[in-house]
């Protein structure tokens, strides 16, 4: 069933020059979907967002909730329930009064509304500090109670604008644990819009990836990291190593292209892609799709060890492989040798059956 | 901080932290509010201590006992004093809030049009401000008359007598200190705030009563106490509308039976009360915090769907205006009517142009304008001076004795005007240190200092409501980008309350123009202002020029709104604003 | 500001003259302009400054530490009285002042009484036929003026209070016994139906007919009649008129020579006849030729004891104010 | 040479209870180092930054920079530049003149000093948004106004509090490069406050780890993610699997434990750890030092899968292990067989050379 449906939505401020901080979105998002809008900062996250839940209007387009067009409609007739980006707590209230106000607003009896308050407050770890003023708060304390005060309403819809961005990794991952639990259980549809792509990817059921107020490519977590639409999606969503290789040979879903070292390795490739042997082809390949060689394994691409980042669970090399292939790639490495350092010479041989074809 | 070579130098240096590093020690506040206070303590606290010290001088506390006696004038006016303060405050609240919802709230043709009108009626001339009223709503007035030969009654209908008639002539008159602080704090307020609201489901009159209007707390505690200390030392209404059993008839009777301990006792009890009053809001607005805790800065209010909205507002906004401009309608008409021509009729029979051509050719016809332009600006550039700093110590710092410092302000607000100039009066007419050792009574500057010390609450109330919704991070933002204090103070804390401080300024130069009771008893002939000059036509019955001469001052007055209107929105941003709404 | 002038110019010797005054600005203007004809030293050198009674008193009393005034000019024998009572005052003897009826003036020289203000019956006279105006003061307590009169506020103008003192007075000559004047006031009361806040309150009130009769003194009565086309005549009560006095006095500690000079040209005698043929003044000294209107007159000067008065006008005001006003 | 020093100091506010928000911290802070602040939401990371920063005083304790005792120095004498959690932007002023501020302030030159903010909007990708008003710019875009102002006027030392939590993680990567090149070229110190992990590895010189307003261990990336201090440490950073093991035998740097499928391993440990045979220990096990391995391969510890979480590079599984173990261990796969699912028994290989004794 069709819950939200955007129907070539845009949006345009009087300011912002000609450019429209929302262009020609059409999206569809299903009951109980766990939904989340992906994309650099300033590409129109928080304006869909805050276009679906009415606080403005679209210059052109429709919105509607359930087959209902409630494009005009106003914010407190659709039951969405929001994190704003800024939080927009009442700073006049208690932590408790502000999570209470929904329920207030919805009748919910006294003893009833205190009960859920503090299991709300549980749910972001901020048993006791009910009492508090808004003032007295740490900026991620701030933040939970943002998010407490748009669960505890069970609205048929979240719209979740980085409800996370200022927890703590631990904190951040038991609290999208709970959300997504609370949205399963109460069918609740849910529109989430985060920087953290691992978030991401772990939390929804489909994503809207948008670059500049358009919308790039929708799908799967799955589908958008390993089949990206475009070079954009592919370099946007992880990190990815876009190559310009020469097509060998091609059918419908495979494209065989010439590695600079020699040799031949096939990649995955959309319906409809349309190249030809001779064509050259952008080739992605995740930085943990490749693997580190010695420099003179045949089958590897030759390269130079440019950066070495540690990042905890991986190391983060980038080789640099010369310019006509693609410049620099990232490796992902969880072991690297000691001995490689930056300036050595290194090969990488990529794995087949992870690499695919995007448009440019 | 390289540290420096010799020891001289480094204790020099040492010192010149420990004063320039000010803002953030502990006694910095002590710092910036000891020439404050001293301001304070100079022209307007010890000055008035003179009423205390009158009431007590004869026989003791016992003239404040008759206020707890239970049968007597002292305690039935305290109680209508009381009472008529209490119902001016929720009157002239109802009315400025929502004047200030409708013209803040809404854009239509014509606004700023209105904006600039809504004003005048706080810069209504004495005497002939409050006769208009009379004018207009008492037995006699037009519209009791009016309706009187509509229905075709036996009496006027609808007559406002005794407190009704007060209470009307204070809504008018005062509902600007609610309108002005209510529009400034709403165009300060974190427009995401009251989005929240709504997405939680609350309906428009939800988020007024639970998020608005709780948020505007600051402005609207501000208000309450000027109105309410406006009423207290009201004195005009009630004697025209015959209530005499109020505080200030009773201290005017005691000034004119010659019992002048009594009559200083009746101000000091005003002066107390109006502290308490004070005490009480202050506890009430502290409860609560009312700055902005988003991060970063909020997207300007959502657009106006609602067509009845867009259509109503305007229609309200013109109705309201023209009702609150009724009494100056009313001197209008009053200016151009004939002598003699106007009695039993409901209005004036025969117009004419007589009295403005009366009053421009004589000589000197503009000076008292300018007179009271010329003082009024100078008692406002002191106000504005010293109430921001006074607000900012009283809103954000900490220090012994903010209560103190607060009171210490209102005080001159809280008393009749008539005492504050006689209590100035005592003080300059020797020379003292504050004065510099001059008498100042019989000098041009006699009549500025009592503006300033009048008027300083005004710039003060309203400088500290919009100072509570300013977020102190923007200024640590300042000083942490090297920003001293002062700059830091000016460029970023005085720039973001001016909203408030435009408003108090505003209030402060209006009232410094209307001001009356306090100037007859200060002024000199070179100073005449303009309100004397008024009286004195009102005083030889000359109405129709006394109301010529109100015209022009009203018409001052509005030109002043609608330049500092023009001010106050820098135009780019209306209209840009006014754009992203109707879209 | 312009006009600060110095006064020490050099070249004349006469110092500047600070007039307070209560009396209406046309009033000063015209005798200012007539004074400065005379002695022209004192040109540009006289500052009127026009404020109401109670003010002058109130301002006089405040400065009393360094006298800002020289000329007290305009308010009734009490306020004057206060004014000397509390020192304020320079004791004097004028040329003028042989000629003045003892009654007029303080015993010590304080101050003189400059006009005389009989307070009489008015009527609005659109609303009213002469013939049917009220004779005396006893006529204004019929019940048929129920709700036709209007009353200036009493407590707060020093002219009222004497004028409702008198009213008790009349009825208890040693002012033993107030009741009788209470219940005379009282019947007042129930005719009235307003108390006006201020005389153009009052001059408002009558000519809009919210009521029709008043108490007020006569020199009004003809200024409004003849200047302000207010449709108001008045009556001399056949039991007589109280008559107030409103004088002048130097301020202690001010230009005293200045003030001596104007006080005295105050009482010239050719200006005392234009003061009373165009603002209808009555003077307290005998002048030579009287306009057609103070020839006229017939004025019946009641017999007031101030003496009494003064003794007793607080508390049987307060009584008035606390137990009658509004009552009936 | 130290530049920023620390002296047991503690920050109590009036309301929030008798704990104190900042307690008894000492540590200090090389001259050009880039340290950072690591902890969970609520730990006291922004009142210590504003207490160096001069924003609050210490209730106790002392603050030194450069040997000197600035414990209660007014701020602008401090020459910092401070990013703070919730951006602090001029509203009434444009992007521009925000940036410029702290150059006006310093009176650099017209000239000078618009080149300057053009050069600081360019860095964090704003340029043509210098005549932009504030409120017309998304979070995000707030968030590197932000930061440019803090970084254009070039102070000796910068405070940085969560400043890149409102980016998308390209744009993330891109700007802490740059932070990091502008603060190495000009030698500047720097006190970083992040709750992403990777960035703090990936950026730091140094971190510490608050909890609870005490610090609990001050190290280099590696020491901190390798050999945390304590349990809280190694479950904080990154995801660790703490295993309470029985000690085989010890001695001054390596505990032998008893695995629960039968079998040893070696586990290195901290000095003075304390072990003996017979005692148990707390091992950390990092996810990707855990291999997959068949339900019945006899190195194997087993456990039975009970969720998948797919986050793009890895997928992680969580297998419970028995309660007595440690209960449920997480692993990151980079490529997780098809056929395991969630229910399936499965067996884990700790590698032997990764593991580290942690304190409780
Ligand atoms: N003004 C205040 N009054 C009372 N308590 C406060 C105040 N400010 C902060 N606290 C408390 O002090 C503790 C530390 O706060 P701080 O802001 O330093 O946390 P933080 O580490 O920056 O957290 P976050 O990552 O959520 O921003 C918190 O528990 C907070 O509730
Ligand atoms: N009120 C406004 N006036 C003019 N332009 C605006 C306004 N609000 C947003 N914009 C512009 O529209 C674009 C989209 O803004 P939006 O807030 O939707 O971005 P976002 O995707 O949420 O970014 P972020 O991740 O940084 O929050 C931005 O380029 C922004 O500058
Ligand atoms: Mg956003
Ligand atoms: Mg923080």
């Amino acid at each position: 069933m069709i819950d939200v449906e955007l129907e070539s939505v845009s949006k345009r401020f009087a300011r912002s020059g000609e450019a429209a901080a929302v262009d020609d979105v059409t999206l569809t998002i299903g009951a109980g979907e766990f939904f989340t809008l992906l994309g650099p900062s300033g590409c129109g996250k928080t304006t869909t967002l805050r276009m679906v839940a009415g606080f403005y209007f679209p210059t052109v387009g429709h919105i509607r909730f359930g087959g209902q067009d409630v494009t005009r409609l106003a914010p407190n007739k659709r039951d969405t329930g929001m994190v704003f980006q800024n939080y927009a707590l009442f700073p006049h209230m208690t932590v408790s009064q502000n999570v209470a106000y929904g329920l207030k607003v919805r009748k919910v009896s006294r003893a009833d509304a205190s009960r859920r308050v503090a299991e709300a407050l549980a749910q972001v770890h901020l048993d006791g500090y009910g009492s508090r003023r808004i003032e007295e708060l740490s900026g991620g304390q701030q933040q939970r109670v943002a998010l407490a005060r748009a669960l505890v309403i069970r609205p048929r819809m979240l719209l979740l604008d980085e409800p996370l961005s200022n927890l703590d990794a631990k904190l951040r991952e038991e609290t999208r644990t709970e959300i997504r639990r609370i949205q399963r259980d109460a069918g609740t549809t849910a529109i989430y819009v985060t920087h953290d792509q691992a978030e991401a990817m772990a939390m929804s059921d489909r994503i809207a990836v948008m670059q500049a107020g358009r919308v790039q490519q929708i799908g799967t977590p799955r589908e958008v990291y390993h089949q990206p639409a475009n070079a954009f999606v592919a370099r946007f969503i992880g990190r990815s190593n876009v190559l310009s290789l020469p097509v060998t040979s091609a059918d419908a879903t495979r494209v065989e292209v010439a590695l600079p070292g020699g040799g031949h390795i096939a990649a995955g490739a959309p319906d409809g892609h349309g190249l030809r042997a001779g064509d050259t082809a952008l080739v992605s390949a995740r930085p943990e799709h490749i693997a580190l060689a010695g420099p003179d394994d045949p089958d590897a691409i030759r390269g130079r060890v440019t950066a070495l980042e540690f990042t905890g669970m991986a190391t983060h090399l980038t080789v640099d492989i010369g310019a006509e292939e693609g410049g620099e790639v990232t490796v992902a490495a969880v072991d690297v040798p000691d001995r490689v350092d930056v300036g050595d010479r290194i090969g990488l041989r990529l794995s087949a059956d992870r690499l695919w074809v995007v448009r440019p | 901080m390289t540290a420096a070579s010799s020891t001289v130098l480094s204790r020099r240096a040492a010192l010149a932290r420990r004063l320039a590093g000010g803002a953030s020690s502990t006694w910095f506040p002590y710092l910036l509010v000891a020439p404050l206070a001293l301001i304070l303590w100079g022209y307007v606290v010890q000055p008035m201590l003179a009423t205390f010290v009158e009431s007590v001088s004869e026989d003791g506390v016992s003239n404040y006992t008759k206020f707890l006696s239970s049968s007597g004038v002292a305690r039935t006016s305290l109680i209508t004093s009381l009472v008529i303060s209490a119902a001016s405050v929720v009157l002239c609240g109802v009315v400025g809030v929502a004047m200030a919802f409708l013209l803040k709230r809404f854009s239509f043709a014509g606004r700023r049009l209105i904006e600039a009108f809504i004003l005048v009626p706080a810069a209504l001339p004495p005497l002939i401000g409050a006769i208009s009223f009379q004018l207009l709503y008492s037995e006699i007035g037009i519209l009791p008359r009016g309706l009187q030969r509509l229905f075709g009654t036996d009496s006027p209908v609808l007559a406002f007598d005794g407190i009704a008639g007060v209470l009307v002539v204070h809504t008018f008159t005062m509902y600007p200190f609610f309108y002005l602080a209510a529009s400034a704090a709403l165009a300060g307020l974190d427009p995401s705030v009251e989005e929240a609201a709504y997405n939680l489901g609350a309906g428009r009159v939800r988020v007024w009563r639970t998020v608005l209007l709780p948020m505007l707390t600051p402005a609207l505690v501000s208000a309450s106490l000027l109105v309410f200390m406006t009423s207290l030392a009201s004195y005009t209404a009630p004697l025209l509308f015959g209530v005499d059993q109020t505080m200030t008839m009773q201290i005017y009777i005691n000034r004119t039976n010659g019992d002048l301990p009594m009559a200083s006792t009746y101000a000091s009890a005003l002066g107390l009360v109006s502290i308490a009053f004070l005490l009480l809001m202050r506890w009430y607005e502290g409860r609560r915090s009312y700055m902005s805790q988003s991060k970063g800065v909020s997207a300007r209010r959502r657009e106006i769907s609602n067509p009845i909205g867009r259509w109503l507002a305007p229609v309200a906004s013109v109705l309201a205006t023209l009702v609150l401009l009724a009494p100056v309608a009313t001197i209008a008409l009053v200016a151009f009517s004939e002598d003699g021509s106007w009695t039993t009729e409901i209005i004036p029979s025969a117009y004419t142009v007589d009295n403005f051509v009366t009053i421009l050719s004589e000589p000197k016809a503009f000076q008292p304008i300018l007179n009271s332009l010329q003082m009024s600006l100078l008692a406002t550039a002191g106000c504005v001076a010293v109430g921001v700093l006074i607000a900012y110590a009283v809103r954000r710092l900490r220090f012994f004795g903010r209560s103190l410092l607060d009171i210490g302000v209102m005080i001159a607000w809280a008393l009749p005007g008539t005492v504050v100039a006689i209590n100035l009066i005592s003080a300059f007419s020797t020379g003292n240190t504050f004065s510099l050792g001059q008498a100042l009574i019989g000098t041009f500057w006699i009549l500025p200092l009592a503006y300033f010390v009048r008027f300083l609450p005004l710039v003060f109330r309203a400088s500290s409501a919009s100072l509570a919704l300013i977020d102190p991070s923007l200024e640590e933002a300042a000083r942490s980008l090297g920003a001293s204090w002062w700059r830091a103070f000016l460029s970023i804390t005085v720039r973001l309350m001016l909203p408030g401080v435009i408003v108090g300024a505003l209030l402060a130069f209006v009232h410094g123009v209307g001001e009356f009771v306090a100037s007859v008893l200060i002024y000199t002939s070179s100073t005449v202002p303009i309100s004397v000059a008024i009286n004195n036509r009102m005083y030889s019955f000359e109405i129709g020029t006394a109301a010529a001469y109100g015209m022009l001052q009203v018409l001052l007055i509005f030109v002043v709104m609608w330049f500092s209107g023009r001010l106050e929105n820098g135009g780019r941003a209306a209209s840009r604003r006014a754009e992203q709404w109707t879209n | 500001g312009s006009g600060s002038d110095d006064s020490d110019t050099p070249g004349t010797s006469a110092q500047k003259i600070v007039v307070y005054s209560a009396r209406d600005k046309k009033v000063t203007d015209f005798v200012v302009d007539q004074f400065v004809a005379k002695y022209p030293e004192y040109k540009g050198k006289v500052e009127v400054l026009n404020m109401g009674a109670q003010e002058v008193l109130e301002r006089t009393r405040a400065e009393k530490a360094n006298p800002q005034g020289s000329v007290w000019w305009g308010g009734t024998q009490q306020g004057l009285s206060a004014g000397a009572g509390d020192g304020l005052l320079e004791a004097w003897q004028p040329s003028f002042a042989a000629q003045m009826d003892a009654r007029y003036k303080d015993p010590q020289g304080r101050w003189f009484g400059e006009i005389l203000l009989p307070e009489v019956i008015m009527y609005n006279n659109k609303a009213i036929p002469a013939d049917q105006a009220p004779k005396d003061w006893d006529d204004l307590i019929d019940p048929r003026w129920k709700d036709k009169i209007i009353i200036r506020d009493v407590a707060a103008s020093g002219t009222m209070r004497s004028i409702y003192a008198s009213m008790i007075q009349r009825l208890s000559k040693d002012g033993s016994n107030p009741q009788p004047g209470y219940d005379w006031l009282r019947k007042l009361d129930a005719n009235t139906v307003d108390y006006a806040a201020n005389p153009t309150d009052l001059y408002v009130k009558m000519s809009r007919e919210q009521g029709v009769l008043s108490a007020w003194n006569l020199q009004d009565i003809l200024l409004q009649a003849e200047q302000s086309k207010m449709p108001f005549g008045y009556v001399m009560p056949a039991s007589g008129a109280p008559v107030l006095v409103d004088g002048v006095a130097a301020i202690k500690g001010g230009n005293t020579e200045g003030a001596k000079a104007f006080i005295e040209f105050l009482f010239d005698s050719g200006l005392r006849a234009n003061l009373a043929k165009d603002f209808f003044q009555i003077p307290a000294v005998p002048i030579s030729e009287q306009p057609q209107w103070l020839a006229n007159l017939n004025l019946k000067p009641m017999d007031v004891d101030w003496d009494v008065i003064a003794k007793n006008e607080t508390q049987w005001i307060n009584h008035w104010n606390a137990e009658i006003k509004n009552k009936g």
